[in-house]
């Protein structure tokens, strides 16, 4: 998809000339020495297969239940996540900011495309995209049309842009009806998107 | 630099449309892209800021009109060459002609999850104090650099209150240009929508970015 | 709109190169595109400002990635059938397939020359008087319609000093909407380099541009 | 060439895209009756061989050497040209800007194309491009550097930028050493680009 638009669909030549280039790149830098191919393919397997959003639902089921966990990731956000084990690059230095009954919060890099990497996993084509990335700023309530997010009259929003190496973490608004259900019940509750601010958590069964 | 990557506030992109499945990564050549920036981002060859600079610098046309990781194998290409890692006819027939030059380090396979766990983190010991504190009100600085900044252009010249205080970071414009770090205190700056956009916003409504020092004055 | 037309300010197109010979058109489609868009133009079916907004608001990458021609006959296409003047399946195959719109006017090889040397003035008559005068201290508005506007975003929420009143012109940001030419007083204004850019530039330095009344107010 | 781009080539298959729309459309408008093609000629004969940089120059060795003629034209420029027979279409308020020992005078169009077409026919290829429309405001200087301008120590610019209807005429200084020639010779000096600003006028004896 071209970043400057919409639509998902690749021009066919560009791409077989894109992946004649890297694959010509990846070997021409492993003979030079520069990098070792079984590096690659522990990159590539740990951030497809390891690292993403369930890192996050954890963090804010946790922040859910645990008033003590909460405060702490409000207060000192890299530190309340280190302790369950999520650190490292582009999640150096963390920032939670909370949803309330009177306050949506959305992430949004509009200069490139910074994501905590270690909660979220890589961001998805449109969070890295011009539709998103001008929108979000000037037109918040727009970009959540988009989604199928409207917000009650007289919800404020804030709008975080990633400007500098923090990492912004939305922690959604807990759904009603959820006060009997558990910490692993809740984390399935907790979409990626509701941890950007492009989504809610989902309301009890209505997830699969 | 005013370039094509600073998109904040633009218009006629169209709509955000999330795609069905979303996969990680589109094809073998995404994954190898990203790795390969990844692993020679690590050789120490250049830092993140002069990484960013190389494909927000890319002509706005090719910018936009690429997909976020031919941006990434675009930076790429230009810093091998830049550096003298590679020269044009390597690139070409994908063939070593030259002598290889000189890398900090290799990324091994081994080392991959530590290194990944340990991050790069941009905080750094300043000992002048922070010149603002939380509440105190200030205006982005109107600055149009050739070079590499991390000041949007939406926000220039517009008024702020000081959020809170993130620490001494390193500092890009400096970084970037490979004048060194020279750290500077950062901060959560707190834009009304009303203040950047003109009127039709909620009073409330704000956007935050974070700021460092020598971006602002006190208003 | 904050479009890719926008381009005050912009960098990383590289510098400014002039063609050698520097031929009027490149090829004869070049030559049918200028013509058949002033023909069209003629027709009534739309106004200057609704042209313009046309081109504008083509999605940026295809606008940067266009020739000039090019977007003008993209802007064309698309107002053609807007307008209902084509369908697209007739753009398609080019054989009329549904009874022609009425239009206002024919141009017909006889009026070309009394049409163009008429040209079509923008001046016109308002009752009210002007607010500003030459030497008064203004501001551009920060203003960011989704729609045609020509206050440039680099002038926006900057000082001037009014330098000439130019008459009482067509509003653009109205007339493009089709709301009406709704006149207003037109300002030929004077920006300092330094206020619009930052310091590094001859304080005597000045950027005019030309401002309607709605685009100001008094500093 | 692209509108973003310095470089003059075009991508072949992409113009035979454009030549068989522009030639379908043709016929179609044609078709329907909304143009009559014998028109198209007429007006592509008009700005391609007869409406040219040739008038302004005529206009600029008047404004030298009538000194009347010059306050005529920087009081009134639209009334002024008319006399020499210049009118209509992009020209119809025209504004004369003069340069003088301690200022030059560039005219752009930052937003489109803007360009006084009675007087300097239509803009070339790099007036339109990005790359003079996004830098003449924010660097005029390094803009004249790309023409080969160099303005002395202490000169000020003075950039306009077309955003309304009125459309501007750059008058250079007139070069040392003409005192004795008429407005025929003194034409000749008068280059195009040095009504738009991004040029001066030729020394007597430079040009073939």
């Amino acid at each position: 998809m071209k970043l400057g638009s919409s639509d998902h669909n690749h021009d066919h030549s560009e791409l077989s000339d894109t992946e004649l280039r890297i694959r010509t790149l990846e070997s021409l830098l492993a003979e030079k020495g520069y990098i070792d191919p079984a590096a690659l393919d522990i990159l590539v397997d740990t951030y497809e297969t390891r690292v993403g959003p369930r890192n996050g639902a954890k963090i804010v089921a946790k922040a859910w239940t645990d008033p003590a966990f909460r405060k702490w990731l409000l207060d000192d956000a890299t530190a309340a996540i280190a302790s369950l084990g999520f650190t490292g690059r582009q999640g150096e230095h963390m920032v939670a900011v909370e949803n309330t009954a009177g306050l949506h919060n959305m992430v949004v890099c509009t200069l490139c495309s910074c994501y905590p990497w270690p909660v979220l996993g890589l961001p998805p084509v449109w969070y890295k995209s011009a539709p998103y990335r001008s929108r979000a700023v000037i037109d918040p309530r727009g970009v959540l049309a988009d989604f199928g997010v409207v917000l009650p009259e007289g919800k404020s929003i804030r709008v975080w842009d990633s400007t500098a190496e923090i990492r912004y973490l939305v922690i959604p608004e807990r759904p009603a009806g959820t006060g009997e259900m558990d910490e692993t019940a809740l984390a399935e509750l907790v979409t990626r998107d509701s941890m950007i601010g492009t989504g809610l958590a989902l309301a009890p069964g209505s997830f699969k | 630099m005013n370039g094509a990557a600073d998109l904040g506030g633009m218009m006629g992109f169209g709509p955000v449309m999330p795609e069905s499945g979303e996969p990680v990564f589109h094809g073998d050549w995404e994954r190898r892209v990203f790795a390969v920036t990844l692993a020679m981002g690590f050789t120490g060859s250049w830092n993140i800021d002069q990484s960013r600079f190389a494909r927000e610098s890319l002509p706005p046309a090719q910018y936009l009109s690429s997909s976020y990781y031919q941006i990434w194998l675009a930076g790429l290409e230009k810093l091998l060459l830049e550096r003298g890692l590679v020269t044009a006819a390597e690139l070409e027939n994908g063939k070593a002609g030259s002598a290889s030059a000189e890398v900090k380090r290799v990324l091994n396979a081994g080392d991959v999850g530590a290194v990944l766990a340990a991050g790069g983190p941009a905080e750094r010991r300043r000992s002048e104090p922070a010149r603002y504190s939380a509440g105190d009100r200030v205006v982005a600085r109107n600055i149009h650099p050739q070079t590499h900044t991390r000041l949007p252009r939406y926000l220039r010249g517009h008024a702020g209150v000081i959020h809170a205080i993130r620490g001494a970071h390193v500092f890009p414009d400096s970084n970037a240009q490979g004048l060194g770090e020279d750290p500077q205190w950062l901060y959560s700056v707190a834009f009304s929508a009303r203040e950047l956009w003109g009127t039709g916003y909620p009073d409330t409504d704000r956007i935050f970015a974070d700021c460092w020092e020598p971006y602002l004055e006190r208003a």
